[in-house]
């Protein structure tokens, strides 16, 4: 049986996932037994090649994370959300009650620790973000998810060992479903 | 209460002819709370909406708690807790209504008079609200202007009418 | 005042009847519709004209309720001849007058319908808008002035209420409803027999009857109509009621939005009360029954019944599970029956001409006859009472005159927001309430809006869903959130942004909020929606994003 | 008391009349799913969770409002039955803004709990995201509309249990909102003891005690009941 390919992606989150999926030590050693990592924040790796099964942590806050979850899904078979920011949008969400105008206001005009000319920064080469921040569901079709804030480490390993092993994960079952 | 200086909590004058109604009718229906209804209609009619000072006034005449009061108030169209200005312009959306154009007279009311349903001018000169169906459905579409119904209006028409009531 | 004083009084109201000196009547159509039109004014002015002619002693000049076609207001119809007037205003009132009482030669081109029959018909009753119809709820509405007690009293009023009072136990008056095959007219179509009877055999110190006048769906007008045009018809069918369940105390709850209906039915409780037909001994017996008018505050919820009586109470108007029913625990706590406007004035027919003619009208399950408001994009909307079973093409057709502008038949919505389409291929159905239900509508209280192909079914669906969600009391999970939820994957659908996953979640959060909804609002409220999909589903496919 | 016999998930049980399908359920160890239920308070039957089918009823019957009759043929877990739950419990996170991972109720909340249960993971219906006030003004507790689900424990605590009516219902529809008195600020409230039974029955992390940091949240609901039953025996 030839190895799979995995990849890992961060878009609008903390990077918390990604803390956790190192907590999975050394079972790490496990998976690399059965998958190559050929994408992932902490690895090197420019482009996103055609994989088995790709982990997205965080939500689509912005113009570059559509066009990047639309690319990922085409390259991906599996698309695993991760986390909470990638289910239901999380603490990113949390600037959805608000207009964005309102947003970038406080933040970079209105901010204590703005000085009298603060603006809000306007160059082409910066994200453009999106008027609401959505989960991945919203914009592409998910496979799997993993909700947590984060998800802990054994949680994050039982997945990715059950689909390396083609199983299909149920985190019901196995009491591991959890949000926060 | 901390607010005791804003001007919606100081206690209505006795003297006040519509304060006299809205007693008369809580007599009249004997202090009983499951006459409340019947006593904020009274109190809408008199002044046109329901000012914070009277329905704290209704509330202590009944015994009732605060939040009883305001839930009911506020569970029901027609009682409004802001005024509803001089004049009222009701757009009727009911179904006949919205088949034959409602919507484009709210429209057109909103154009000229940068008013949305349930909002009043600056002035107080001119309130815009919808009803959910005035029952005159032969005569859609039908728009309520100040108690007076205009059937089959069309937008350039009651236009025309509000202007020519704000203008007096 | 005791049974014999009655009688006297109708003995001398139809004495006075008979030897009228009056050779015509004319009538004034004062339902709310005419009066927007301006009918008030028409009436005033014929009255004024009738004295300068010097006619006072041979024409009789009354205000009436409304007389069915409201778009041609305002209505004036001269009996005996029974030719009605459309769209009369104060310019052409001498005209009318001179030619229909002087010269006797009726003005055609003012005639009811002349601008779209091609002979209009000096006999309105000749023409298929009424001809079609048959009257039993409206009765009278037309023909009396709803503001006196006496002009009902000539028309039977008041019998039937001394027959059950004088001759029938309360076991008797519900056996003869029974018979009747009655169902209620508010929408669910509940054996109204049933419900008395079991509200009959509650037994409690005290009990309470209801008349529901919370008309809320948006397009119907049929409670209106009655209650301002015959209100004593209603609060007779509340006291024959309140003598079978054994209540003593009654409450008519009237939307706020009917100023006209309130202030009428307040006149006719006052007027009975002064004749004894309502009030402490009702006609010299041991039976009492007071009404009390209760003013609607907004809020379309109120139409279902554990809501009402909630308002009633003077509180938020929000459901609450059945069971226990209101028969069982109402108002109050007390055993409580709650009919609607139309149902309390379909009651002193059955009890005068027996349940048996009731139950030989309209269709083996569905009998009687229903009055529909008719609105739309139809040429004569207004209101009608049909029997059950005639098919929706005659109503829209025959009755109603065909399509607007001679465009062509999409869509009927019935039973408003809790109802659905009835669609072009389905025109032949019979209007009764298994067939409404089989084709995912409802008999509803009888709201019929007529939509042509100019009509947008997605939209209409979203019309009635924001309407819901504006409506919901906000007390159960499916309806406060199913209801915005759906209207939000509308109005995207409406925008062409919906995609094919947006309309399998529609679709099943509406059997959701159907199946798990607390009250009939909220479970109803998918209903518009489901029916659309039903009939119309390739306007939603079309825009959907692929 | 006389007993009268029915079947419950195809368990044949004999049980005590005039109770609700919801008590009997829970004496014999059947679980039902609740929110708004709360032992001690009226039912008022909205959450919906609790809903059964019943053998000849055409329509789901709420347990906590429906009290057992003779012969009663019910099921509480069929397949419909569990789909509902989940859209019910989707909708509740939908609705409002429960963000669990910066909640004090987190690990602590019925309504995770709720999903859990329900299997719920991932929300398939788009998020409301309406904008919620925080009221801080009451020396002890919070009020966060951020997390309220709207099952009125607190408004009938307050008002059965403590008599001070200081919460209800304000608006309708989607825009009900928990109001103190005339929706005052908690903290200016002429009627409020400030007995904290609202903060007990209160499932969520939408009421709870200023004293605490995320994730000790420790709420008694029970104790409402408790006080109930010892009301009823000093009678």
């Amino acid at each position: 049986m030839s190895k799979k390919k995995i990849a890992t992606v961060w878009l609008g989150g903390c990077s918390g996932c990604h803390m956790s999926l190192l907590d999975i030590d050394e079972r790490i050693l496990d998976v690399a037994k059965l998958a190559d990592i050929v994408k992932c924040p902490i690895v090197d790796g420019k482009e996103l090649p055609e994989v088995d099964i790709v982990l997205v942590e965080g939500s689509v806050t912005s113009d570059e994370h559509l066009r990047e979850i639309l690319h990922i899904r085409k390259q991906a078979k599996a698309l695993v959300a991760l986390g909470d920011c990638a289910v239901t949008s999380n603490i990113t969400g949390m600037r959805n009650y608000f207009d964005l105008k309102e947003v970038f206001d406080t933040a970079y005009v209105n901010a204590v620790s703005n000085d009298k000319e603060g603006s809000v920064p306007d160059h082409p080469e910066l994200l453009k973000l999106r008027d609401k921040v959505v989960p991945l569901q919203e914009v592409v079709k998910v496979d799997f998810v993993i909700p947590g804030c984060p998800p802990d480490a054994d949680t994050i390993f039982y997945v990715l060992f059950e689909f390396l092993n083609d199983r299909i994960p149920n985190l019901s079952e196995v009491k591991k479903l959890r949000y926060g | 209460m901390k607010n005791n200086s804003l001007p919606t909590d100081v206690e209505p004058a006795k003297t006040d002819p519509r304060i006299k109604l809205i007693t008369a009718k809580i007599k009249k229906e004997n202090y009983k709370p499951d006459a409340l209804i019947e006593i904020l209609h009274t109190a809408q009619n008199a002044y046109g909406y329901l000012p914070m000072n009277v329905l704290k006034f209704i509330t202590k005449a009944l015994h009732l708690p605060p939040s009883r009061v305001y839930s009911t108030v506020t569970f029901y169209h027609f009682f409004s807790l802001k005024s509803k200005g001089e004049h009222t312009c009701l757009v009727c959306t009911g179904t006949a209504c919205y088949v034959k154009g409602a919507q484009l007279i709210l429209n057109e009311i909103e154009k000229q008079f940068s008013l949305k349903p349930g909002q009043v001018s600056a002035d107080n000169k001119l309130g815009v609200s919808v009803a959910r169906c005035i029952g005159a459905c032969g005569l859609a579409p039908a728009v309520v202007l100040d108690e007076e119904v205009h059937a089959k209006v069309s937008s350039e028409e009651i236009v025309n009418s509000i202007n020519a009531k704000i203008a007096v | 005042m005791n049974r014999q004083d009655l009688q006297t009084i109708i003995y001398a109201e139809k004495a006075k009847e008979q030897n009228n000196k009056y050779k015509h009547k004319l009538c004034v159509c004062c339902g709310a519709g005419c009066i927007s039109s301006g009918s008030e004014e028409v009436l005033k002015k014929l009255q004024e004209e009738v004295v300068t002619r010097g006619l006072e002693s041979e024409v009789e000049v009354i205000a009436t309720g409304c007389m069915g076609p409201c778009n041609q207001g305002p209505l004036i119809k001269f009996l005996p001849e029974y030719t009605i007037y459309q769209k009369v205003d104060c310019s052409n009132i001498k005209d009318i007058i001179q030619r229909q009482l002087i010269e006797k030669k009726p003005i055609e081109d003012l005639l009811l319908f002349a601008d779209s029959r091609p002979k209009p018909f000096i006999d309105a009753q000749e023409d298929p808008y009424y001809k079609k119809q048959m009257k039993i709820a409206l009765k009278n509405c037309g023909h009396i002035n709803p503001e006196r007690i006496e002009d009902y009293l000539v028309h039977d009023g008041y019998q039937a209420l001394d027959k059950v009072l004088f001759q029938m136990s309360p076991e008797e008056v519900i056996a003869e409803i029974k018979q009747s095959r009655m169902r209620g007219r508010g929408g669910a179509g509940y054996p109204t027999g049933l419900k008395w009877e079991s509200v009959y055999k509650y037994v409690s110190p005290q009990k309470y009857v209801i008349c529901n006048g919370d008309e809320g769906d948006p397009g119907a007008f049929m409670d209106r109509s009655v209650l301002e045009g015959n209100p004593h018809r209603v609060l007779e069918g509340m006291s024959i009621a309140a003598y079978a369940v054994g209540a003593t105390k009654g409450f008519a709850y009237i939307r706020g939005e009917y100023p006209l209906a309130i202030k009428r039915f307040e006149l006719a409780i006052k007027q009975a009360k002064k004749l004894g037909v309502l009030g402490n001994n009702i006609l010299g017996t041991e039976f009492s029954f007071d009404v009390e008018v209760r003013i609607g505050a907004g809020a379309f919820v109120c139409g279902e019944e554990t809501a009402l009586i909630a308002s009633i109470e003077g509180k938020r108007g929000t459901p609450r599970p059945r069971p226990p029913f209101p028969a069982e625990s109402g108002l109050w706590g007390k055993p409580t029956l709650i009919n609607n406007v139309e149902t309390f004035a379909g009651i002193s027919p059955i009890i005068n001409n027996g349940g048996e003619w009731y139950s030989d009208i309209g269709t083996p399950k569905s009998a009687g006859t229903k009055v529909f408001a008719l609105a739309g994009k139809i040429n004569y909307s207004g209101l009608i009472e049909v029997p059950m079973g005639t098919t929706l093409r005659e109503i829209v057709f025959d009755i109603g005159g065909g399509i607007q502008g001679g465009g062509e038949f999409k869509a009927a919505q019935t039973g408003g927001p809790s109802g659905g389409c009835i669609p072009a291929e389905h025109l032949d159905v019979k209007m009764d309430y298994e067939s409404l239900t089989s084709l995912g509508s409802i008999m509803g209280s009888g709201g019929l809006i007529v939509m042509d192909q100019s009509s947008d079914m997605v939209d209409v669906a979203r019309y009635f869903m924001e309407f819901c969600m504006d409506e919901s009391c906000g007390k159960c999970v499916p309806c406060r959130v199913g209801t915005k939820m759906m209207h939000d994957l509308l109005q995207k659908i409406c925008e062409e942004k919906g995609t094919r996953i947006d309309l399998e979640r529609l679709e099943e959060l509406a059997v959701y909020v159907r199946e798990c909804s607390l009250c009939g609002l909220g479970s109803s409220a998918p209903n518009p929606l489901l029916s659309t999909l039903r009939h119309f589903r390739h306007e939603y496919e079309n825009r959907i994003l692929e | 008391m006389p007993k009268i016999s029915v079947t419950i998930d195809d368990k044949k049980l004999d049980v005590d009349v005039g109770k609700t399908i919801l008590e009997v359920c829970k004496e014999n160890g059947i679980e039902i799913l609740t929110m708004c239920h709360l032992k001690g308070l009226t039912d008022v039957g909205a959450c919906r969770l609790c809903l059964v089918e019943i053998e000849g009823v055409n329509k789901l019957l709420s347990a906590c409002t429906t009290k057992i009759a003779a012969n009663m043929i019910i099921r509480t877990k069929t397949e419909k039955i569990k789909r509902y739950q989940r859209i019910t419990s989707e909708l509740f996170f939908a609705e409002r803004n429960h963000v669990c991972s910066v909640c004090v109720a987190n690990g602590k909340c019925d309504l995770q709990k709720l999903g859990y249960k329900t299997e719920m993971n991932h929300i398939r219906y788009p998020y409301l995201f309406p904008e919620c006030n925080v009221d801080t003004s009451h020396p002890w507790y919070v009020l966060d509309h951020n997390r309220c689900i709207m099952c009125t424990r607190c408004v009938r605590a307050c008002g059965e249990v403590e008599g001070a009516h200081n919460w209800n219902v304000m608006n309708r529809g989607y825009q009900v909102r928990i109001i103190s008195d005339f929706d005052t600020p908690w903290g200016e409230s002429v009627t409020c003891t400030s007995c904290g039974k609202c903060v007990h029955a209160c499932p969520t992390g939408a009421i709870w005690p200023k004293a605490i940091v995320q994730g000790q949240l420790e709420k008694k609901p029970e104790i409402i009941g408790e006080l109930v039953e010892k009301r009823k025996m000093n009678l």
